[in-house]
């Protein structure tokens, strides 16, 4: 049974990662509601299931590109979320430094190469590293992560034809939540979708219910087993739903309140939540890990508010060595 | 008279000329639900959907596709939600739109509006900041607006929708809920003619866009007595006002928000200097950001942008030369 | 017999365009090889029964967007071909006065929204103009042109979501002719081709042999008709080749020579001459139809020659109303 | 030292420095049959598919792919074919590139070239002759380079490739035939250090690019001993040789072949001008294309051109000053 009890915590990791990403933006718009985190923040509630069913077949060198809503996906591929915490609000400290903030997430670390406040700028960037990768003889792959709003933007059609074409190692993970900002995608959309559009690129596609975190991982270790073993590109089309509005502030008032609901009954956590205790684990170690990932993002938060600002001179550092802008009189 | 929001007087204005002229129409990303400013909201009610278009995220094409439209004898507005994502259509801008009717030798015109927000506008951070003014009347072609006031912005709004060159128009981010006085019937204002805001001879200051409140309130507090100028238009930019006003006061400075470095500040000092010979001046000097990104931080932010104080402190140097 | 002779006018007339386009590039690359013809040329040789046999189902109120090798669609669309030679040899009475040249060739008159220096800007030039024409409730369609290279570029993937979203009454063809300037296109493009990825953002599309006329007109009479009974964008891929190289001083090394030679095999115009022939029609009468294009062109490109340069003036004229520039001192 | 062509002196370099580095590479349109100016001729058959990588017309991939590459380790030359379609790629530029080591508080460096060959070159009319040298200065993240002669092209080839820094080289379109003497063993070249092509007491002219042969020209037919500064690199560029020229001459001419309006000639003669005050200056003047696109005729596209006639009438009447 050392079999199943590896296949149970692997799911508890999920678990905890998912309780993690979720307790992390809870913070963050609560912090941004509260005017403590500044600018905007665009929480990935309702689909942490693709991001950590995705990175759950990752290794550290392997890299991530991903989007303006980029928490879930740093937390997911390990990033550290108290320095996380810290970029939201602007402090010393903060995975960046305090310069990127929310949208710019990023931790190069563990190769979370960049959120992108660009829909679609990460499609471009991931094949490209993905040839770095080739020429240095890496053993790794890139997953790119975005919207379906990006379905819409030309690099997309680029970069599948891009990937396609040199066969590279690269998981593109289309996060269809159903809309683009305030707009329902389907409503400017149009044609068989994300999958048929990159299968007519030359990607092959798989379908998967970006709610079932088990799910998710599973087509993911597939595809991610066929990159890896030389397969070129795969695409891998997960539907979800987003819960909060597009940013923190936004209540969504173009949907139905009866359709959020709904996609809460279907909840990734939720569901792991009843498969791991249907295996047997104990509901009160399920309620500890959640209550740990809300104790840890709450300490974050409240290390971030406590921490001290950047120094004034981070805003003028790390833009360029020859011709670097002078501290101003 | 009525006083209203920057968004509302240019609602209002769009809302005008759609009533007015049947040709006029709007597309961009998530107009139907009002625009991200507000400043299209309840059109899409009034006009439907064929004249207010919510568009996919395809940027290359909401530009390009304006550029078709208004071959085709329509008058779009190709809305570019803000002037960082117009770098995802700048093929179209520069050598579509802006070359059209000189390299078909006059055989067809884009008379278009391109509206894009720009500027900071609290912690949006590096990829959602930028002011691209300068690349812009770099361009032939290309009639460049970007109103500092409510009233402004409905009277520029007006002149770039019955202009037959292509406008771009460029909104200030931080300025979409600032209030001031608005006419009942806003006229559309002529493209070249800079509003005064202070006289005085101490010096010549120019300035336009989010910055012209902020100069406004810098040159009070220095309580130093300026001619100040709110350019309005940046092509054509009203040169005539502010060289003679320069020839008196014999200094000048000029402030923007953008970076210093190749900012348009560096033009209009460039032809005072020109016009006036180096001699003619005490004083020429430029007010603008460093040459770096913005930051998200809120310290570091405010780092980089012009302040009333740093203005003031400009103002009292000049003054002093 | 009233059925068959117009079929054998219409037929003629095409041979005809076909001609003219023909006798027009070559005049125009020798004009260009002889330093007459300035700047660049991007002949179309080997390709004229695209473009004549989709402009033989267009009207004048139809509207044309074009690319750098746009002689052909001019042509065929109706526009002067004195004023266009004029134009490729910079002179005064060119189609756009001189300030276009060969890679801007355009007349508005006949509905030729323009040549492009920019692969693939045409397709969302076309998809507004559509918008356009829609608003205006005028009884017209937009056919965009475009090269096989084109569908690499972001926009085409834009312009076949939007024409599909919004049933705009657009005709796309593609011309294949197996080249993006130096490289074989299928080098570079990965997947199914510009007629799946086509399809795969709703736009029907229909592949044609682009070197018979009479296949080009009969998909294009097709689907013109079901464009204006206001079915929506259609596609067409029509694959051609191109006799000469990229331009008229790139001698093509990069292919075999045989693979050339095999394509003057196939001519477009040879093989309506021969199915003409078949139909009756003397070999005489055909053979001065060409004489007659070749003569056409001939004096055109002598008339160029003959005539003036533009004013200097016109250097600084149609740039702007508001903010023109003045005459330099 | 050899006599070569400029499309020689930068083929050299760029083999060298990828027999120097194996991770150097190179990516763009038609690259393995030598790049439209034969810049890249036999380089593939020398380093093979993977490192002389012929890309479909994608656009903002070749500049995106440029990006992740270097985030990942390698050296992207990333080939642009010609500058203005740059103008398809100005988002992974300008919001990228440029951005991504200041947003991500220094985390990652993109340690890549964008080389854009930029200008006129006979009769390729305004949509494939623009100059945009301004725009990328005005970058905070971008450093600038714009050789004028075949040794400078080389040099600055190198250093680009071996700098941390994002580099834009700017190749003058109308040079890649032009032969100069190039060394045997080329060096990488300092950013910001101007070349002076000559000397004198009358005015400091100052240029770079496609009208540093010109404005030698024009200079020696003028008849006139000037300060010549081939800048070389725009950003940084070498404000400490013009402005201790300037203060000696008193006299400022800056030449180039963009538009005058919002040109790099804008920001050096206010950069002197604030660095002497206008009073240390006798005359500040800028000598640059119309603000009009470039037309295709022959006699049309001269009359927008710089010419050696032009500059020494430009030189007369500063110096006259
Ligand atoms: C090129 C570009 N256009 C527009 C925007 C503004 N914008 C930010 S997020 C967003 C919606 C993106 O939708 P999707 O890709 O589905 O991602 P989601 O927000 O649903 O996660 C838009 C339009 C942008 N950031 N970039
Ligand atoms: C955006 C852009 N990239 C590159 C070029 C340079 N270029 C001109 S024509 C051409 C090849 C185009 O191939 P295709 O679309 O198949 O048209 P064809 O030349 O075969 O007619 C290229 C790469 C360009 N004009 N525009
Ligand atoms: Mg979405
Ligand atoms: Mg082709």
């Amino acid at each position: 049974m050392a079999g199943a009890s590896n296949e149970t915590a692997r799911r508890i990791a999920m678990l905890r990662d998912m309780a993690r990403i979720r307790a992390f933006e809870r913070e963050a718009v609560a912090a941004m509601r509260a005017g403590e985190a500044p600018g905007v923040v665009h929480p990935s509630i309702g689909q942490e299931g693709v991001a950590v069913g995705v990175c759950a077949n990752l290794r550290r060198a392997d890299r991530i590109t991903s989007t303006h809503r980029g928490h879930g996906h740093a937390i997911a591929k390990g990033a550290d979320a108290g320095a996380m915490m810290l970029e939201l609000h602007g402090r010393a400290g903060g995975c960046c430094g305090g310069k990127g903030g929310s949208m710019h997430i990023a931790d190069f670390t563990v190769g979370m190469l960049g959120a992108n406040g660009v829909v679609g700028a990460g499609i471009p960037i991931a094949c490209g590293a993905a040839q770095a990768i080739r020429l240095k003889q890496e053993e790794a792959i890139v997953a790119c992560f975005f919207g379906d709003g990006a379905v819409n933007r030309g690099p997309f059609l680029e970069g599948m034809n891009w990937a396609a074409l040199y066969r590279l190692p690269v998981l593109f993970v289309c996060e269809d939540n159903g809309f683009a900002a305030f707009t329902r995608n389907s409503a400017v959309t149009a044609g068989g979708g994300p999958a048929v559009r990159a299968e007519a690129c030359g990607v092959p596609a798989t379908v998967v219910d970006g709610e079932d975190v088990l799910a998710v991982d599973g087509a993911a270790a597939d595809l991610v087993a066929r990159i890896r073993a030389g397969g070129g590109p795969q695409f891998l089309h997960a539907k979800c739903y987003r819960w909060e509005g597009h940013t923190g502030t936004d209540a969504a008032a173009y949907r139905p309140a009866e359709e959020a609901a709904a996609a809460r009954d279907r909840d990734c956590i939720g569901r792991l939540r009843a498969a791991l205790e249907a295996a047997g684990v104990a509901a009160t170690e399920i309620a500890a890990i959640e209550a740990d990932a809300e104790a840890e993002m709450a300490s974050h938060r409240a290390a971030a508010m406590a921490a001290a600002w950047p120094d004034l001179g981070a805003a003028f550092s790390d833009v360029q060595d020859s011709g670097a802008p002078a501290w101003p009189a | 008279m009525a006083r209203m929001t920057f968004a509302e007087a240019a609602r209002r204005a769009l809302a005008e000329e759609m009533r007015r002229d049947p040709l006029v129409w709007a597309l961009g990303e998530d107009l139907v639900q009002g625009g991200i400013f507000g400043q299209y909201r309840g059109l899409a009610q009034e006009f439907g959907a064929e004249r207010i278009v919510s568009t996919p995220i395809s940027e290359s094409t909401i530009m390009g596709a304006g550029l078709g439209a208004a071959l085709c004898g329509t008058r779009p507005v190709v809305e570019m939600r803000i002037a960082d994502f117009t770098l995802c259509a700048m093929d179209e801008l520069v050598s579509q739109i802006a070359k059209v009717r000189y390299m078909f030798g006059g055989q067809g015109r884009a008379a278009l509006v391109v509206r894009m927000p720009q500027g900071m506008w609290r912690n949006s951070a590096a990829q959602h900041s930028q002011c691209l003014e300068a690349w812009l009347t770099h361009i032939p072609g290309l009639v460049v607006a970007a109103p500092g006031t409510p009233a402004d912005a409905a009277g520029l709004l007006k002149a770039a929708i019955r202009s037959d060159d292509p406008v771009v128009l460029l909104e200030p981010k931080n300025l979409w809920t600032a209030e001031g006085e608005v006419p009942d019937d806003v006229a559309p204002l002529p493209f070249g003619v800079a509003r005064q805001a202070a006289q005085g001879d101490a010096a010549t200051i120019v300035t336009w866009s989010a910055c012209v409140p902020v100069v406004e309130q810098g040159v009070r507090e220095s309580g130093i007595a300026c001619d100040v100028f709110d350019l309005r238009s940046l092509w054509p930019w009203d040169e005539g006002a502010v060289v003679a006003s320069a020839r008196r006061t014999g200094r000048l400075l000029v402030v923007h928000e953008a970076v210093t470095v190749s900012g348009f500040g560096a033009e209009v000092l460039a032809r005072v200097v020109e016009a006036l010979g180096p001699a003619g001046l005490r004083a020429a000097e430029r007010l603008g950001a460093p040459r770096a990104p913005v930051p998200f931080s809120p310290p570091l932010e405010d780092a980089m942008r012009i302040s009333p104080a740093r203005v003031a402190d400009a103002v009292r140097r000049v003054a002093a030369r």
